[in-house]
């Protein structure tokens, strides 16, 4: 996907992308530090900020108590100040510790002064289920995030991503929210030796395809993409979007895109009621429904608080195989 | 009665001077919240209004010790600092009218003033929100070595929220140079300080972060200026947080809802007597430093200034309808 | 609406009958008791406990400090320790601070028990704008919180429901979150005599038409019933559907009624990005698509937060003129 | 040496057997979580595990305080609480497996064991989201005039969050019978207390709240013991909150995933050497009241405990998947 030629390219897992993105930040902007627990002296939680407090310091790579609500307000306050920070949330959960900060003062600062003070804050966390965490380390939030207008919310699944999406979030004067995904970090994948920062803009078409969009985003566009592979062998062709910004949505790509194949499935890892997938539903129900030569339908995580037994939690997420079955009925029916 | 105020010994002009302009700093907040409640009975102030009355010489007092480079951060009962903070009364008058020239562009109202000119940072309605938010604004202060303060507004009422402790946490943690300036008026809303807090000395309590602390009556202009003139000195110069808590009463209602069933007539009566602008009148002309024509002066000028600011509020003018959209994020990303 | 005759009626406010299901509530079952910031000398913030404490005493109509977390957490174990605690929270935007609580706590914890440990917890807050309380006192949240497996969700919009619903809330051996838009407190209408305990499971067809479907619920309900009435005069009939749970949905009424009228718009208060109104355009795609004749449609806020001004609030909020032009239009068109 | 500790003297052969009852518990925690950490290397335990090794004499120690009314809440690292408390080896591991015949059906997992016979509330792995649970258990008790005393457990790391603040307050205020333990074992994760609090005094923090406090040698089971004995019984005496801090230390890593770059082996090792085990057997022994029989046949016991709870826990069975949604919500509404 990149054009880069392979001698160029190098292996490294999301964990590395999210590192290099964050030391490159601090390396090319004064104003740029990571906050958060344990970011320093233990590495970060998922080890995404190891050694980098030995490169900048305790005061750049700053480990905070446990008190969520209050740093995330330091964060504000410090791009009230003309600082750049990147606040580190451990878990998606935690975060909403500090859901005030973010929706009461972060999201509405600009908007309540009138268009006076800008807050480019930067908040990361970790997000997404499949680690057998349970229920208070395990939700798919960044949808639920994505509903709050005053803060833009992305979601990287590629190892491209997951490098270059942090300088773009950090150049923006607003709020961005990052949600990289816990089961993500392992995953090694290629990327261009010069990758760097990449938009936030738009949606991404990874696979193209004629016979059916399947939308996705995070760690279910990676199974998307793996359904995608399953299904070409069997003649079914499903072109593969990669959504990246939840908030605000790219709907110019995917609307395009169902306009041409006239089915779509939404995978998502959210819960299925008032998640972003029904939003993309009810866009794609709004904007090309006379193209629709079948209803759209929606993959999603059940709606239950994530449960740790392995065979529950796998049954709980969106799997491969629910896919590919799925989009095998879709494609037959209503033909 | 100068020993305590001032670093440097004024002359005895310079003295009057400044007795006297502090004198007519809380007479503008009483004219202007006066103003104030009349345009809510006529409906040309809508919303939740919390007037000052009685609190004025916290206000005026505090703010002598902060310079133009400071910051502040209140609360939704902000009237008064932020016309003392240097936002013209016009400018607040056209806020709380909903009229685009206000200081928030109509955006805020009476509970969300901002001025980016002042560095007057709201203005924030979530109770205790602000705290974080001024460690933030500090924690940059300190970073890019800037010998700032911050001064950071709130009711007793915060101490109780979460936000309180975290804050103190990290501002005394990281030595962070925050002025907290606790408005103790015994109430909020209707719940008695004795019923919301198992330990009502809130010196204690900051004292249990370590953050240097002290207790001032607030219905004392020249005390609460000493006192603010001795913390933000110890603050400026690198020592940490200070918190100051100034002992006041609110003279009116909570907000204009509010019939006042939890307090007694006669508390309420018994602290009028000790009305700051009223006691201090009157010191002022036992020691000979204030004559009647002066006090006049005084009036007339306030009363004029208000006056002004109302005409120009009324005069000011609506937000077209289709920039609503506006303000939510940034018409460009800057840097 | 009611079966009972006239003479049976009698005229009270929404903010009456909230009092008199409270009332009823601590009479009949010991267990109950109510808690939250001023609830019990100020006579709660909407005014809706007013007198209560005189009754019942200051244990049972309890006083909090300021501390959401604290005291909605306070309400999951007195839920687990027997008693069937009433949390208010004053506003909304002010259960973020507890957001945790009830997401993590509250709504897992039956779940994580594995069935042992039930949460009959209610807790009701105001929500909704319209009354020019800017951008931290205005959201309407209900449909957002109704992503949240583990709860349920409703929203009162007619006196019956206000009057009802908090009974059989309190039989639910789960947490119910109930959402009283602040601007219907104030709203007179009948109610009978011997009004009671409501379901809180089914929609309610509160207006039956054959031309469009209007799904609404909370204050939009009454909006959206008045421009019923007013389409009716032009010879448009439109059936309106009062949602009344969000949290489950009850699909079956929503969708029987599209597949009659083969028409739907959605009023929501809600922001429109992942709203609970992409949920019911996305059930209806899923559900009846094959009966509609054109998209379904959906009427929200604007994406801001609140602003101040009265004629930038009206613009934000959905209004019955916006209603009536546009179901003129999807009437009109692909007919 | 049982001075201090119990209030009725016992006889010789009953001392005699309450010590080692106290050792075999250290010893049963002991092993089982040597048992966790060798199956987590087996990978027949998942997700986070966070092993009690070091801290065993303080379950054991504040159990003895706690009658079977009494409640118990605890935080993710409760597999000693668990087992002290009551609940069967099997069960506990059963859950680590992701058994239905774990004390939580396999849903919990380590960090969430919950039993409601003995009155076992988690397992909470939101750090701080405890202390407002048993607050409101507390409550309940209060407000039903039961005797009862909820002990609460937590780690040092969370008193930075708001929820202790909030908790503290609302415990005192409104004296209710909670017994906060808090195990200091100087690190939350990677971080340090003196990194995460300004003041590392916790008896001092406690005070401010006017929670009567205590500060205890967490390696030693019978000061833990005595401590717990008195604050529990002023606690049930109607004397209000009581914080009892332990302090102690963990002698494995903070989870499975960490690799301890925060703190020495120098300084780990000279803790070990306090080993709540070896230096209470070494007391007993010089005392006379141990053997090396006993020590054997304690051993023996415990190892036979274990071993056939593993047993057990590898024989249960799983969950059926089509069970996924159960526990969401509750199957009936009862009353
Ligand atoms: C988080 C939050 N909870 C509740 C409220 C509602 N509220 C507004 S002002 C107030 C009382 C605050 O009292 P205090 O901090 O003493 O300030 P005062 O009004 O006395 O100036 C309350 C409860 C709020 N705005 N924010
Ligand atoms: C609210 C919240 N923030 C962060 C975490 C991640 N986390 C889990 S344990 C832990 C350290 C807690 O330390 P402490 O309270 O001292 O308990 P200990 O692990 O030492 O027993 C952290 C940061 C969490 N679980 N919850
Ligand atoms: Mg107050
Ligand atoms: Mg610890």
């Amino acid at each position: 996907m990149s054009p880069s030629s392979p001698e160029t390219m190098r292996r490294l897992t999301y964990r590395d992308a999210v590192r290099e993105a964050l030391a490159e930040a601090m390396r090319k902007d004064e104003r740029v530090f990571l906050m958060g627990e344990d970011v320093g002296r233990y590495g970060g939680c998922f080890a995404a900020s190891k050694r980098l407090l030995e490169e900048f310091g305790p005061e750049r790579i700053r480990d905070t108590p446990l008190s969520e609500s209050g740093f995330v307000g330091a964060g504000i306050g410090a791009a009230l100040g003309g600082m750049r920070p990147i606040v580190e949330i451990m878990t998606v959960n935690f975060s909403l510790l500090a859901a005030d900060q973010i929706m009461n003062t972060a999201a509405t600062y600009l908007h309540m002064s009138g268009g006076q003070f800008n807050v480019p804050l930067v908040i990361r966390m970790a997000t997404g289920g499949g680690r057998q965490l349970a229920a208070q380390h395990s939700h798919c939030l960044d949808g639920w995030y994505a509903h709050i207008p005053g803060i833009r919310v992305v979601s990287p699944a590629t190892h491209e991503d997951a490098r270059g999406m942090l300088w773009t979030a950090l150049q923006d004067p607003d709020p961005v929210l990052i949600f990289e995904h816990s089961g993500l970090y392992n995953l090694e994948g290629e990327l261009a030796a010069d990758a760097g920062p990449v938009d936030i803009d738009r949606a991404k078409l990874c696979r193209p395809g004629r016979d059916i969009s399947i939308i996705s985003y995070s760690a279910s566009l990676i199974k998307a993409l793996e359904a995608a592979e399953i299904l070409s062998a069997e003649g079914i062709e499903a072109e593969v979007i990669d959504l990246r910004s939840l908030r605000p949505l790219d709907e110019a790509t995917f609307l395009s895109s169902v306009s041409r194949t006239h089915r779509a499935l939404i995978v998502d890892e959210g819960w299925r009621s008032g998640s972003i997938s029904a939003e993309i539903s009810a866009r794609i129900m709004e904007g090309v429904f006379f193209d629709l030569d079948a209803p759209v339908e929606r993959l999603c995580s059940a709606e239950v608080p994530m449960p740790y037994a392995k065979h529950m939690e796998a049954a709980a997420l969106p799997q491969v195989d629910n896919i590919v079955e799925l989009i095998r009925i879709m494609v037959k029916t209503h033909g | 009665m100068n020993a305590q105020r001032t670093p440097k010994k004024k002359t005895p002009k310079a003295e009057r001077d400044h007795v006297l302009h502090l004198l007519k700093n809380m007479i503008r907040i009483r004219r202007l919240e006066e103003a104030c409640a009349e345009l809510y009975s006529a409906m040309k102030i809508r919303g939740f209004l919390h007037l000052y009355d009685g609190q004025e010489a916290v206000a005026v007092g505090v703010m002598e010790a902060l310079t133009a480079e400071d910051a502040v951060v209140a609360t939704y009962r902000e009237h008064g600092h932020a016309l003392i903070r240097g936002i013209s009364a016009g400018s607040i008058l056209a806020e709380m009218f909903g009229k685009q020239e206000g200081c928030s562009r109509g955006r805020g109202g009476s509970m969300h003033l901002f001025d980016a000119k002042t560095r007057f940072y709201g203005g924030n309605a979530i109770v205790g929100g602000g705290l974080p938010i001024a460690v933030g604004l500090a924690l940059a202060d300190q970073m890019q070595q800037r010998p700032r303060v911050t001064g950071c507004f709130f009711g007793e009422g915060a101490v109780a929220e979460g936000e309180f402790h975290e804050s103190m946490n990290l501002a005394s943690l990281w030595k962070l140079p925050v002025l907290f300036v606790c408005e103790n008026n015994l109430y909020a809303m209707g719940t008695a300080l004795k019923l919301s807090e198992s330990v009502t000395d809130l010196v204690r309590k900051a004292s249990s972060y370590d953050v240097a602390a002290a207790s001032v009556d607030g219905m004392d202009v020249l005390a609460v200026e000493a006192a603010a003139q001795k913390a933000a000195a110890a603050v400026r110069s690198g020592k940490g947080p200070h918190f100051l808590e100034c002992r006041t009463y609110r003279f009116r209602a909570h907000s204009m809802f509010d019939p006042e069933l939890y307090r007694d007539k006669a508390e309420v009566e018994d602290w009028k007597k000790r009305c700051p602008i009223e006691a201090f009148s009157k010191t002022l002309k036992t020691e000979g430093l204030l004559t009647d024509k002066d006090r006049q002066k005084i009036e007339g000028e306030a009363a004029k200034e208000i006056k002004e600011a109302v005409a120009f509020a009324e005069a000011c003018t609506w937000e077209p309808v289709e920039d609503l959209t506006r303000f939510v994020t940034s018409e460009r990303r800057s840097e």
